[in-house]
């Protein structure tokens, strides 16, 4: 593939020479300012080798917030582009690029990383375990994530970014109709992105069957566990089919086979069929930790049980045998037959059953309660009305017959910005807001925080009701420009003021954590909004080793009952006994490294080069295959020692909830 | 364990015995008869099926261990979701193939 | 993780880290069948479009499939031999067994090599239709995975002349058998499936 | 773009809406400064406010049975959709609204509920018959879609071909002989069977006043039932996303009374140029076309909706970022490379026009 050299960097558009610059100089910085403080060695030891859930947890949450910043720009742009019609400021081709990315980093590397790097600082606090079951492989997935969402993001600047769509549906994404390495990094970032998941999948399954503390059976498990081991099952249920379909369009693309393509007898139709068997238990994956959220966020500030806890659990298994099943209502008007559209038409309404269902359950666990409109409750509680509307439009929509006129629409676009902006990002919201003091110690600002959720919400229904009508009136969606008789004028301007708002929003946000981490009150107590699970038992921010003695669980909500009945609350000192912890280790990092400079060599079609960065990754896994270092022991007296500091001199901070 | 006596592996050999025997009928059933081709299918299927589960469960020790059952819903799970993706693929791209 | 060893179970099942590792084997052998699914999914639908080019009835020659089939049956026997020589503690012959199911798997992979080459010599490349595409992928993503484990295995060899028989190295072991044991399931649909159902149709 | 439409007067109402949804959302979970009084109207506004900014949205206006079933079914399923909605709201609202802290409840206790299976069966049981109510008639739709739709069974239907290529519409009329771009005439009253293909992308063929959409696949044919209760012009286009000049891949279709379609052919069949090969394989490069008639159709060539029919792509005029697009090494030994050669060999001769889009 011979590129030619004066095409490896993106020129001749301001806005992409703009944002060339602003990546170097915030790399500059960045370096510049490490140095100039002495921190590598700190940034080496502490974040770069850690294999600490916590720590890892906090890198998946920084990198989420970042790239949800770029997503959200890009969505400003495309914005932009339609607030007026005929708009000349983005052209086609820039245009189809920017809502690939848009698409593709909001979903894979925005909300995917937020809810993973939630789970991966709360489960085992909550379940009362000292790390994961794999603490190396839990390091490993945050870097491949990170090299799969870097390679993804340099594609802006290098060599063009995917234009197909973050469906990339064939013919059009293959090489008979899009030239150009755009969807080569596509395919090949998301696999490595993809293979990180899917070994969190793994991780966590083992980590809650096999590492809850004594007393805690399935049934006495905190709820937003419940729902993370569900959607890690759903994740190792789905990540391989995308991980075969991703393999099989890079074959297509890079090496000349015949899957999807038009020519040699392909059937481009099979790739939108295994593009969505991963595609929509990937939404279940990503709405279900965040249910999970909702639950812990809903029974604190009602100071009340979750309601129907068993019923909750049968429902969140009922969505995740459901969602393997539903997949064919994406491309319902491909033709399939009757038949087919009869039968996923009725497979996707029964999904609206169980989710039903939880919606009451949160009702009546707010019912009879004390509810205190904290941000998180802000959050949990906008979040009920408005996935009210997406789940209503998704029930219509999974009638066949009906979506005949729904399909690719603004009413759909519509439909899924109502399911994922209130069923996830408002969750990751509620949960930064609600586990940042047991993360960081300080809490983040409630005054700003409400600013942050009343522009955040309004901006969103402002942006997202028009949407709907416009859809009904026959606007479709991916189109850059539409004519002024078209009549859309009005309210895609009215979306578009609606988007602004959403970002004052946002940035709201950003100042927030800048704010606190700044100036917040640090002397807190450890469990500042007095809460029911075993997350809250334990110091904030945790020592390294969670626990000094594993908890024993008596009932479900297990802190709540250690506080009612004054259990397991004191330390003896004889009870404390050495803690083997895992050690550092460079080589996930190294993986990450290797497979980003291999799947760059690969996305420029350069075979021999990629060729040998793979030995690079079979030499990190005999590497690891060789290592026998199982970990330190933690001595007695500095767990004492570390106990002392936080037990006893309770900071006495109350629960102020402004 | 620690019995180092020269035990025979019975079950291993019969699993062997086993598959083989398995392995022979549906080369014969496949090649040598001429059955309609769906019935065919249908056999040398539930053979494959069979050859697979006695692999599962006299090699692997699938259901062996604490975590036996938790093992087997796995597979199991496994298995299903194959199904499903095989099946659904065919049955819903058939009007095209 | 501490490591009170429960001597009463098999070498590898004795420490909790060894349990957590091998369930959590399990769950990627559960992740792979659905891989493989899928890649047999791709294949029954693709598997009628030969654009014109070389049909499986041109191809495929029963002979070479049934002796690789012997040879991946018999390894996978051979690995059982030495699973159930490792848990009598029989160093020696763990790896008498072992060794001959690499060399085994080394003899399927060679035929599987050969089988392919002879295919391109007569114009059927992984480019020419979606049947050989999806022919081509399906095998090879089987005969890699085989040959990873032959790498694999052989550093698991180095451990335990290494270490000798502990826990750790026990558990690998296990973990490899369960490895091999599982291409050998994934073969038999291979050889049901793709060989002999398509020389049928 | 061509083809205007009405411009509809729905503004006003729509921005009415959206002011009532932002005051909803301060409602929601704003302390008590609210007044509870300008609740009431308010919220009795948005249903009418909703029905009645209603009937000019395309999907609500429809012209012919198709899209008249579909909004049947659309508007039943918005009756349990809005009872739903109003339940939900009405219970979130008077729960947080009841239950909320306050400083006289500052030392309430709420009480250890665990669940209870009555509440549970209601709102498992009520869902279930909301998902049987709204399936009977979905699957009913679905099937009736397929066929000719009811009242015009005893009308011949004609037959229109469709092919969407890279950026415009392609309809070959075979008992007429006739093909149009860009544009479509069909007589009103009389059910028209589109067979729908594609000569490149997957594309979708949406009428939205007539009827549904359905996809347009290479080598594959689907079939879509569209009829015009009375003659009119309505907007077409294709939804799904399709390369660079997707936007603009807008066509017309005109319902004409019978005897006028059969004017429309006798005076097409006089004026009109003839469709050649060499016209045909241009018509298929990636280029925006205004409207064009021809006489004869490509099917006497080529059927795209033929599994084996020859692949008409053009990659290298195909360009991202200076990259231009090359079919990869075609070793097929099969039979249709030997034409795919002569295919080349003719478009290297007539490099002349290359494929620039007339943007605009």
């Amino acid at each position: 593939m011979n590129i030619n050299w004066h095409d490896f960097f993106i020129v001749g558009n301001p806005l992409i020479l703009g944002s060339q610059i602003a990546i170097l100089l915030t790399m500059i910085g960045i370096v510049a300012g490490v140095t100039y403080l002495k921190k590598w060695k700190w940034l080496w030891r502490e974040w770069l080798t850690t294999v600490d859930h916590k720590r890892i947890g906090i890198m998946y949450i920084l990198s989420g917030v970042l790239m949800f910043f770029r997503g959200g720009v890009d969505g400003l742009l495309m914005k932009a582009q339609t607030s007026r019609p005929e708009m000349k400021f983005l052209d086609a081709q820039h245009y189809n690029e920017i809502f690939t990315t848009h698409g593709v980093i909001m979903i894979l590397f925005a909300a995917m990383p937020l809810l993973i790097g939630l789970m991966n600082v709360v489960i085992p606090l909550q379940i009362g375990a000292r790390d994961v079951a794999f603490p190396q492989l839990n390091a490993l997935s945050f870097w491949l994530f990170f090299s799969g969402a870097m390679l993804f993001n340099i594609s802006f600047v290098v060599g063009g970014s995917p234009d197909a769509g973050w469906t990339a549906y064939f013919p059009l994404a293959g090489k008979e109709f899009t030239p150009g390495i755009g969807n080569n990094y596509y395919a090949i970032a998301l696999q490595i992105a993809g293979i990180g998941t899917l070994m969190t999948g793994i991780n966590f399954i083992v980590t809650i069957l096999k590492m809850r503390t004594k007393g805690m059976t399935l049934m006495r498990m905190p709820m937003f566990t419940w729902t993370s081991f569900i959607a890690s099952v759903i994740i190792v249920a789905s990540f391989p089919i995308f991980t075969v379909a991703l393999a099989l369009m890079t074959f297509d693309r890079i090496f000349g086979t015949h899957f999807f393509t038009l020519a040699g007898g392909g059937m481009d139709m099979m790739w939108a069929n295994l593009f969505w068997l991963w595609g929509h238990p990937e939404v279940y994956i990503v709405v279900l930790p965040a249910f999970g959220m909702f639950s812990e966020v809903i029974s604190t500030f009602s100071r009340k049980m979750l309601f129907g806890y068993k019923s909750m659990v049968f429902s969140i298994v009922g969505i995740a045998f459901l969602s393997m099943l539903v997949w064919v209502h994406h491309f319902f008007t491909m033709g399939a037959g009757p038949g087919v559209n009869s039968v996923f038409s009725i497979t996707t309404m029964m999904i609206a059953i169980p989710t039903g269902v939880k919606m009451f359950n949160w009702l009546f666990t707010m019912r009879k309660g004390r509810i205190e409109f904290s941000t998180a409750m802000l959050w949990a509680l906008a979040f009920i009305p408005c996935f009210i509307i997406g789940g209503v439009t998704g029930v219509m929509l999974a009638m066949g017959a009906a979506d005949y006129q729904y399909h690719n629409t603004l009413f759909l676009v519509a439909h899924f910005h109502y399911v994922l902006i209130p069923g996830v990002v408002f969750a990751v919201f509620a949960g930064l807001y609600y586990w940042w003091p047991k993360m960081f110690g300080h809490m983040l600002n409630e005054k700003i925080g409400k600013i942050h959720f009343w522009f955040f919400t309004i901006g969103f229904n402002l942006t997202f009701m028009p949407m709907f009508f416009l859809g009904l009136d026959g606007a479709v969606r991916r189109s850059y420009t539409y004519s002024a008789e078209s009549g859309y004028a009005p309210l895609f301007l009215l979306s578009t003021i609606g988007a602004v708002i959403l970002a004052i929003g946002f940035g709201a946000l950003c100042y927030n954590i800048y704010w606190s981490a700044r100036y917040a009150d640090r002397n807190i107590s450890n469990d500042p909004w007095d809460a029911r699970t075993l997350e809250w038992a334990t110091a904030s921010p945790p020592p390294f080793y969670n626990f000094a003695k594993l908890p024993e669980v008596k009932s479900v909500d297990s802190f709540w009952y250690m506080k009612k009945n004054n259990e397991g609350l004191t330390l003896k000192d004889e009870e404390i006994e050495e803690i083997h912890m895992p050690s550092n280790s460079g080589l996930p990092i190294y993986m990450g490294v290797i497979f980003g400079i291999a799947g760059f060599f690969l996305v420029f079609e350069w075979k021999i080069a990629a060729l040998v960065a793979t030995v690079g990754i079979l030499i990190g896994l005999i590497i690891r295959s060789f290592d026998y270092n199982d970990g330190f022991h933690v001595h007695v007296d500095e767990i004492k020692e570390t106990e002392k500091a936080w037990r006893n001199v309770d900071k006495g901070g109350n629960s102020h909830v402004s | 364990m620690a019995k180092n006596t020269k035990g025979f592996p019975l079950t291993h050999v019969l699993g062997f015995i086993m598959s083989l025997v398995l392995t022979f009928a549906a080369l014969g059933v496949a090649l040598k008869t001429n059955l309609p081709f769906k019935t065919i299918l249908w056999i040398i299927g539930s053979l494959a099926v069979i050859q697979a589960a006695l692999q599962l469960y006299m090699f692997m020790h699938m259901n062996e261990g604490e975590d036996g059952k938790s093992q087997i819903i796995n597979v199991a799970y496994g298995f299903f979701i194959a199904f499903v993706t095989v099946a659904g693929s065919i049955w819903v791209m058939s009007f095209g193939m | 993780m501490s490591a009170n060893v429960n001597t009463a179970l098999p070498l590898e099942y004795q420490t909790e880290q060894n349990r957590m590792n091998i369930l959590g084997f399990w769950i990627f052998l559960g992740a792979e069948i659905i891989l493989f699914g899928t890649l047999f999914a791709v294949f029954s639908v693709l598997s009628a479009r030969y654009a014109g080019g070389p049909t499986p009835k041109d191809l495929f020659e029963i002979k070479d499939v049934m002796v690789e089939t012997i040879l991946l049956l018999t390894s996978s026997f051979t690995c059982g031999l030495a699973i159930y020589e490792m848990r009598r503690h029989n160093r020696n012959g763990l790896l008498l067994w072992f060794i001959i199911t690499l060399l085994l798997g080394a003899g399927f992979v060679f035929m599987e090599i050969t089988e392919f080459i002879h295919y391109v010599h007569e114009g059927a490349t992984m480019q020419t239709s979606a049947f050989l595409s999806s022919f081509f992928v399906l095998l090879g993503t089987h005969g890699l995975h085989v040959s990873m484990g032959i790498g694999w295995a052989t550093m698991v060899i180095i451990q335990i002349l290494k270490r000798g028989l502990t826990p750790v190295t026990a558990r690998k072991t296990f973990i490899i058998g369960l490895y091999w044991h599982f291409l050998d399931v994934v073969w038999i649909f291979i050889f049901t499936f793709v060989y002999l159902a398509r020389m049928v149709a | 773009m061509h083809g205007s439409k009405k411009r509809s007067n729905s503004v006003l109402f729509v921005k009415g809406f959206t002011i009532i949804i932002v005051k909803v959302n301060i409602w929601k979970g704003e302390k008590f400064m609210f007044k509870k009084s300008y609740l009431i109207p308010l919220l009795a506004l948005v249903p009418t406010m909703l029905l009645s900014g209603c009937t000019n949205m395309v999907v609500f206006d429809p012209k012919g049975p198709a899209a008249r079933d579909i909004l049947d079914l659309i508007n039943w399923s918005l009756i349990f959709m809005l009872l739903v909605v109003v339940v939900v709201f009405g219970l979130f609202g008077y729960i947080i609204w009841k239950y909320r802290a306050k400083p006289e409840n500052a030392d309430y206790e709420p009480p250890e509920e665990h669940g209870s299976t009555k509440l549970e069966i209601i709102w498992t049981v009520i869902p279930i018959l909301i998902v049987i109510a709204l399936t009977i008639p979905t699957v009913n739709t679905i099937y009736k879609l397929e066929k000719v739709p009811a009242g015009y069974e005893n009308k011949k239907p004609i037959t229109i071909n469709v092919t969407s290529a890279d950026w415009k519409w392609i309809f070959s009329y075979p008992e007429q002989g006739i093909e149009t771009v860009n544009y479509v005439n069909i007589p009103a009253g009389t059910p028209v069977q589109f067979k729908l293909t594609s000569a490149g992308t997957m594309q979708s063929f949406w009428v939205p006043a007539l009827g549904g959409q359905k996809y347009t696949m290479n080598k594959m044919e689907t079939e879509l039932y569209l009829t015009a209760d009375k003659p009119g012009e309505f907007l077409g286009r294709n939804t799904n996303f399709n390369g660079k000049g997707y936007a603009e891949m807008e066509f017309t279709v005109e319902a004409k009374s019978p005897q006028a379609f059969e004017k429309w052919v006798k005076e097409v069949k006089e004026t009109a140029p003839k469709l050649t090969e060499k016209k045909y394989n241009q018509l298929l490069k990636p280029t925006h076309l205004g409207r064009e008639t021809f006489i004869g159709t490509h099917l006497a060539w080529v059927n795209h909706a033929d599994m084996n029919s020859k692949t008409y792509t053009n990659p290298e005029l195909y360009e991202v970022h200076g990259v231009k697009g090359k079919i990869f090494k075609e070793k097929e030994t099969n039979s249709h490379s030997m034409d795919m050669e002569g295919m080349e060999s003719m478009d290297k001769s007539e490099k002349s026009d290359g494929g620039e889009h007339n943007e605009h």
